[in-house]
């Protein structure tokens, strides 16, 4: 860990100083290593680099800053590195609000932008670009996959929680398009809300039949630990952001047998993810997490097409990162028109493991070929 | 208060006092701060060095939307802890015009149509307008607490528009609002950076001087008192409420204006800029600089956002050192950064 | 009626269980001194409060040139001719002399919202705030900072800008307190030809001053007015004596 | 009817969480006139040490404990180091000063412990919910809670009525100079009340620690909360942190629930549950608004 934070430290300091060799690969990576939920940003660029390291070539450069969860502070960063330090590539953004005040500006002039992790839908629909690409999702791509599992389980009556900012209700409305029937109610709370008692006692009100939350980062911690003492008894269903290794440690007992879709899971079997894993606990020594696993692909997405063709030839490289010819941790993987994966969306369950802590464990597949609806308004 | 340098050097009584030299101390600061801020990105933009020139006009109009602030603080004893309410309102009108003028659909349909508008000189009108308008009614409240009470009250109304902003859906909630193609002024290019930071520093230069002229008028006299001593304005038979909400309103007006070009310079305005953290970032540039001094503001954002770049490139843990460095100045640098370069400041 | 300046009709004042001002009723004619003397807790400063509009009284009316001003704020009281000092000086100390009294001269001038011309420059501020200070012998002092005056200088300079408000009642309150022989004897001096322009009510501790200017005397006890009169009635007052004198003569 | 009982009992339980923090940060104001920016600080690091503690010994009294004592250290180090140079600053040093520390030990906390957040789970005999009288089920960590913060409130009216300690800080409340001159050590004084405020804080953040995420960053929504309390409730004044805390956690919690019930009746569901949110999470800051617009010193204003 250290050591390859101080890598990306040192390629850092270095950067600006060095003369640029004709043919050498600037990325530029903006992500959140300080401030809430920073430990996504520390996951994100801990998977790139270890991608990174073990791809063993030396004419690639990233450079990381972290945009404390700041906005214009992200802006400006990506100026600095658009037209300071000549990036070809942008990557690393975590949050939707970040990437949307980063990303139109920047494939606009011209830089790719890969997204490990943030996926807003005006990204993927009305404002999405030849030059932007996500590797992770679509956000709605996990909530919708949610909801078609619950219907196909036998749910009828479910009740939904999410934070009143746009991905919270991004995240409700994609799970109602594939869900396809009536929910009981919606319960909106605030943004960074800590205490779900109100929450619960109107949701143990109601005549639910099972939960669907959103709840990301320390959010999802405080409910779900309330949720356990409050002796309310309805299963509870959620997406992956709720669920990483990270948070549930922090949760402990109270998050045993919740379910949660992901686009990735530790022990899904292919031969990229099992060399992964053990790799990543060996750098780092700890389980990687969902975003870990994207930062990871994210890497080896653009080491694919750099083996094909350089940067500064736009088209060539684009076509190479449309090919998505890399070994992806998933299984499989392909883009959509709009620049967005198509892919498998699996279901993991969340259970005791060997030491006693809880983890999770692969339960099947919740939808295959996963597609976002807002490619139809794409236009490239 | 301190006992220095003025009966000294006091003119005989009855003749005016001249105005402070440019060539003194406290000018040639000034004056270096300002060419600094003009040549730096100057040279840098012909030495192809774009970056640095948006750096520049991050730090300028961080340093305006703070010469607001400091009208309020510095000058009127006001501790407002709420500014980036303003900040955020001129950063959203900028956002909402362009992104009706983007999409040809007005901004408000009933009773009267009002188009959304690319061009800067409306926003900017519009932005003072409503800030204006906006710290009318806080002030208005929030000027019969003092202290304490105006500290959290001010921190309310600001939560209040952050709260709003950030669930309100129409123009992005929390995700923000893009706007697309940067807002334009007749005859030049606002997309070139050197004339985007060229406008920005017109609107710094503007600022201070509009707060230096206030302060010496007759306003500014009643103002300085109604801080110093809101008794004995009362005494005096002006009323110290009328003077204080007058200030807090154009003091809103300046940090609007900043935040209207803010946006556009970052094309992109979200609530973050209405946020508790904006409002106590333009206080510690306030402190930072000098309280009260008129080119405080400047320094502070200066410093802040050269500290801001130099340790975020160098450590993730930036924030730490960035909280040590503030401590120190509060502690035994009382005068901020003016105060350490141009000597204190006096009155005459 | 007709001819006096300040009025005070029945005012009453209660802080919980206190009765600070009990059912005072007190006027000011013009061209004389009114001394408003009580011993220490007789609820002057309450009193005083009232008459400046830092306090509203709970029932009871003031009336100023036959106006009345009883729910007025302070400002608009001191915009309506009333001028007074304060017991603790209410300068502001960082601003030199001159800046103090012109925000009077300027408050006398109308509104104070004109933004653009700088006050450094307008004689119209300058010359009448100069005049002030000189009628208290302060010329010289001008320029000083405040906070660089003595504390007898500064009582002076709250007169001044109390004068410079050409003020139809002067309100002072403990202008000889810590005032050396000297410079009681000069303010003295000064009163006693200012009343014929300005009536004066006067609250003093300096028991000689307060028997050798005053024209008519009221002495305040628990809140409640317990006599009035000329210097040699007040002084022959066996109730005045008793309450007062009694204990500490000076 | 349940359902409201309910909530106004999670109303209560959010008032006497906050009126543990309030009533730290209150007393330092009215005693020392220190605006303590870095109070959440003194939550998080509370939390912080019962949840390490815990995780070490097995147990939740002894972290606890552990926490409560941890925080008031802190407390009395910042006050040696830091505080005690500010009491004569104005507000504003206080302001930037005291947020300068809060950037300090988030981002110390971080480097020390990391981003990710630490397990901290109430002990077993106090998880699981027990039924009410009325059949009401009801979590009883949450009661525990509640029982916290009232012993903690009858224990501070003991204090300041009838011990040494509280007959001093009601003199510092009234006259700073005048207990000088009484023979009291202030500085000593001064180092005790702000420790005591830290415990307190420390005290509430183990207590919600267990109930929600212990993270970095964790005192600051609470912190702002508080200050909105000591506001309402009058700065300096005990029972204005009481009865404010009581009446932001009943209606900010009441708010939430019933607001977009109350949008539902001419709106769409999503509709209203958006707006309903959206104004529910304003309502404390336009009561706050409200009451200093009529009271412009909260509504127990103590003595300036």
């Amino acid at each position: 860990m250290k050591r390859l934070a101080s890598l990306g430290l040192g390629l850092l300091m270095t950067a600006s100083m060095t003369a640029v060799q004709a043919d050498e690969v600037r990325i530029g990576m903006i992500t959140t290593l300080s401030g809430g939920g920073s430990h996504l940003g520390v996951d994100v660029r801990d998977g790139f680099m270890l991608a990174m390291e073990r791809s063993g070539r030396n004419d690639v450069r990233v450079l990381i800053q972290d945009d404390a969860n700041r906005p214009d502070l992200a802006r400006s960063l990506s100026n600095e590195f658009m037209q300071r330090d000549n990036v070809d590539i942008l990557t690393g953004i975590i949050w939707s609000n970040l990437a949307m005040a980063v990303v139109p500006a920047a494939v606009r002039q011209g830089t790719f932008y890969i997204s490990p992790n943030a996926g807003p839908s005006d990204l993927a629909g009305r404002m999405c670009h030849e030059n932007y690409f996500n590797v992770a999702y679509q956000n709605d791509n996990l909530h919708g996959a949610m909801g078609a599992y619950m219907r196909e389980q036998g749910f009828e009556r479910p009740i939904l929680l999410a934070p009143n900012y746009p991905a919270g209700t991004d995240a409700l409305a994609g799970f109602k398009h594939l869900y396809e029937g009536e929910v009981v109610d919606e319960i909106y709370t605030q943004m960074g809300q800590t205490d779900y008692a109100a929450e619960i006692a109107r949701i143990r009100a109601s005549d639910a039949d099972s939960l669907f939350f959103f709840l990301p980062g320390g959010m999802g911690i405080s409910f779900m630990k309330q949720w356990e003492n409050s002796g309310v008894d309805l299963p509870v269903f959620g997406a992956a952001f709720s669920f990483d290794e990270t948070i549930i440690k922090a949760v402990g007992s109270a998050a045993i047998g919740a379910m949660n879709t992901s686009l990735w899971a530790y022990d899904l079997d292919n031969e990229a993810n099992h060399t992964f894993v053990e790799a990543f606990r060996e750098a780092y020594g700890r389980m990687p997490t969902l975003y870990a696993a994207q930062g990871y692909d994210t890497a080896n997405l653009i080491l694919s097409a750099l083996e094909k063709a350089h940067p500064s030839d736009q088209d060539a490289f684009r076509e190479a990162l449309r090919e998505a010819d890399f070994d992806t941790v998933r299984g499989k993987f392909r883009f959509g028109p709009n620049h967005h994966p198509i892919q498998d969306i699996h279901v993991r369950e969340v259970v005791e493991g060997d030491d006693g802590q809880p983890t999770n464990r692969l339960v099947g597949i919740a939808v295959e070929d996963i597609q976002d609806i807002y490619h139809e308004q794409c236009q490239m | 208060m301190n006992k220095s340098n003025t009966s000294t050097l006091a003119p005989q009584p009855g003749l005016p006092t001249p105005a402070a030299s440019w060539y003194d101390r406290k000018g040639l600061v000034q004056i270096g701060l300002l060419a600094f801020l003009l040549l730096a990105p100057l040279a840098l933009y012909f030495l192809g060095h774009i970056y640095y020139v948006n750096l520049a006009s991050r730090i300028t109009l961080i340093a305006m939307a703070a010469v607001g602030l400091n009208l309020a603080i510095g000058y009127g004893g006001m501790v407002s802890f709420g500014h980036a309410a303003y900040f955020g309102l001129g950063g959203y009108v900028a956002g909402i015009s362009a992104y009706h003028a983007f999409d040809f659909t007005p901004v408000i349909g009933w009773p009267i149509a009002i188009p959304g508008s690319d061009s800067m000189l409306v926003i900017w009108l519009a932005a003072i307008l409503l800030c204006g308008l906006l710290a009318l009614a806080i002030g208005a409240i929030s000027l019969r607490t003092t202290g304490v009470y105006f500290i959290m009250i001010t921190l309310a109304f600001a939560q209040m528009m952050y709260y709003f902003a950030n669930s309100w859906p129409t123009y992005g909630g929390e995700d923000g609002l893009p706007i697309f193609l940067r807002n334009g002024l007749p005859w030049v290019d606002t997309n070139d950076a050197l004339t985007f930071f060229l406008i920005c520093f017109g609107g710094l230069v503007l600022s201070l001087a509009l707060t230096s002229r206030i302060m010496k008028s007759r306003f500014g006299a009643a103002l300085t008192m109604a801080r110093l001593n809101d008794t004995r304005l009362a005494t005096a038979g002006i009323s110290p409420y009328p003077i204080r909400l007058v200030a807090f309103v154009i003091s809103a007006m300046i940090t609007g204006l900043a935040g209207a070009l803010y946006a556009d310079l970052n094309g992109f305005v979200s609530p973050t800029m209405l946020s508790w953290h904006m409002s106590g970032e333009l206080m510690v540039i306030v402190i930072l600089g000098g309280v009260g001094r008129l080119y405080g503001p400047l320094a502070g954002a200066l410093l802040f956002v050269m500290m801001e770049t130099l340790l975020g490139g160098m450590t993730e843990y930036w924030q730490l050192f960035l909280g040590l460095v503030l401590l120190f100045v509060v502690l035994f640098a009382k005068h901020g950064v003016m105060g350490w370069l141009a000597g204190r400041e006096r009155h005459e | 009626m007709s001819d006096t300046v300040l009025e005070l009709i029945d005012l009453n004042k209660r802080f919980g269980a206190l009765q600070a001002t009990r059912d005072v009723s007190l006027n000011l004619y013009p061209g004389e001194i009114h001394a408003l003397i009580g011993p220490n807790g007789a609820g002057k400063s309450t009193l005083i409060g009232q008459i400046a509009g830092s306090l509203k009284p709970d029932s009871g009316r003031i009336v100023l040139a036959g106006q009345e001003i009883t729910s007025l704020s302070v400002a608009q009281r001191a915009r309506l001719g009333l001028g007074r000092s304060f017991q603790v000086s209410s300068l502001a100390e960082p601003l030199s002399v001159k800046r103090n009294v012109m925000i009077a001269v300027q408050a006398l001038q109308g509104h104070s919202f004109r933004f653009w011309k700088p006050v450094q420059r307008d004689e119209s501020l300058l010359v009448p705030a100069l005049e002030a200070l000189e009628r208290m012998a302060l010329t010289h002092r001008a320029d000083t900072q405040v906070a660089e005056l003595s504390h007898g200088e500064r009582r002076q300079v709250e007169v001044a800008c109390a004068l410079a408000l050409k003020p139809r009642v002067l309100l002072l309150d403990e202008p000889m307190a810590g005032l050396g022989p000297e410079g009681t004897a000069h303010l003295t001096e000064l009163l006693e030809a200012l009343k014929h322009e300005v009536p004066i009510l006067l609250i003093e501790h300096d028991m000689d001053a307060v028997f050798r200017l005053a024209d008519r005397i009221s002495v305040l006890v628990a809140g409640g007015v317990i006599a009035q009169g000329d210097s040699a009635a007040i002084r022959a007052n066996p109730q005045v004596r008793e309450a007062y004198l009694g204990e500490a003569t000076c | 009817m349940t359902l409201f009982i309910e909530q106004l009992i999670n109303g209560l339980q959010l008032g006497t969480m906050l009126f543990l923090m309030a009533s730290g940060l209150t007393l330092v104001f009215g005693v020392m006139g220190l605006i303590n920016l870095a109070h959440g600080s003194f939550y998080m690091v509370g939390a912080y040490a019962t949840a390490l503690v815990t995780a070490a010994t097995g147990s939740f009294f002894v972290g606890l404990v552990a926490g409560i004592a941890v925080a008031a250290a802190v407390g009395a180090l910042v006050e040696l180091i830091v505080i005690r140079r500010l009491y004569h600053r104005p507000h504003l040093d206080q302001v930037l000063a005291t947020f300068a520390l809060i950037l300090i030990f988030s981002e110390g906390t971080r480097w020390v412990f990391g981003s990710s957040p630490l397990w901290l789970n109430p002990p077993a005999m106090l998880s699981g919910s027990v039924t009410l009288p009325g059949g009401l089920r009801y979590p009883i960590y949450r009661l525990v809670i509640i029982a916290v913060g009232v012993a903690v409130a009858v224990g501070m009216y003991f204090l300041i009525t009838r011990t040494r300690l509280g007959m001093r800080i009601r003199a510092g409340e009234s006259d700073r100079e005048m207990i000088g001159a009484l023979g009291v050590n202030i500085a000593r004084l001064y180092t005790l009340v702000f420790a005591m405020g830290a415990a307190l804080a420390g005290l509430a953040g183990a207590m919600v620690g267990a109930l929600q995420s212990v993270q970095v960053g964790m005192g600051e929504p609470v912190l702002i909360l508080a200050f909105v309390v000591i506001v309402i409730g009058g700065i300096g004044s005990i029972k204005g942190a009481l009865y404010g805390a009581i009446l932001v956690g009943v209606v900010d919690t009441l708010g939430r629930v019933f607001l977009p019930a109350f949008f539902r009746q001419f709106m769409s569901p999503s509709e209203a549950a958006g707006v309903g949110s959206a104004i529910a999470a304003m309502l404390i800051y336009i009561m706050m608004a409200a009451i200093l617009a009529f009271k412009p010193k909260g509504l127990f204003a103590a003595n300036e």
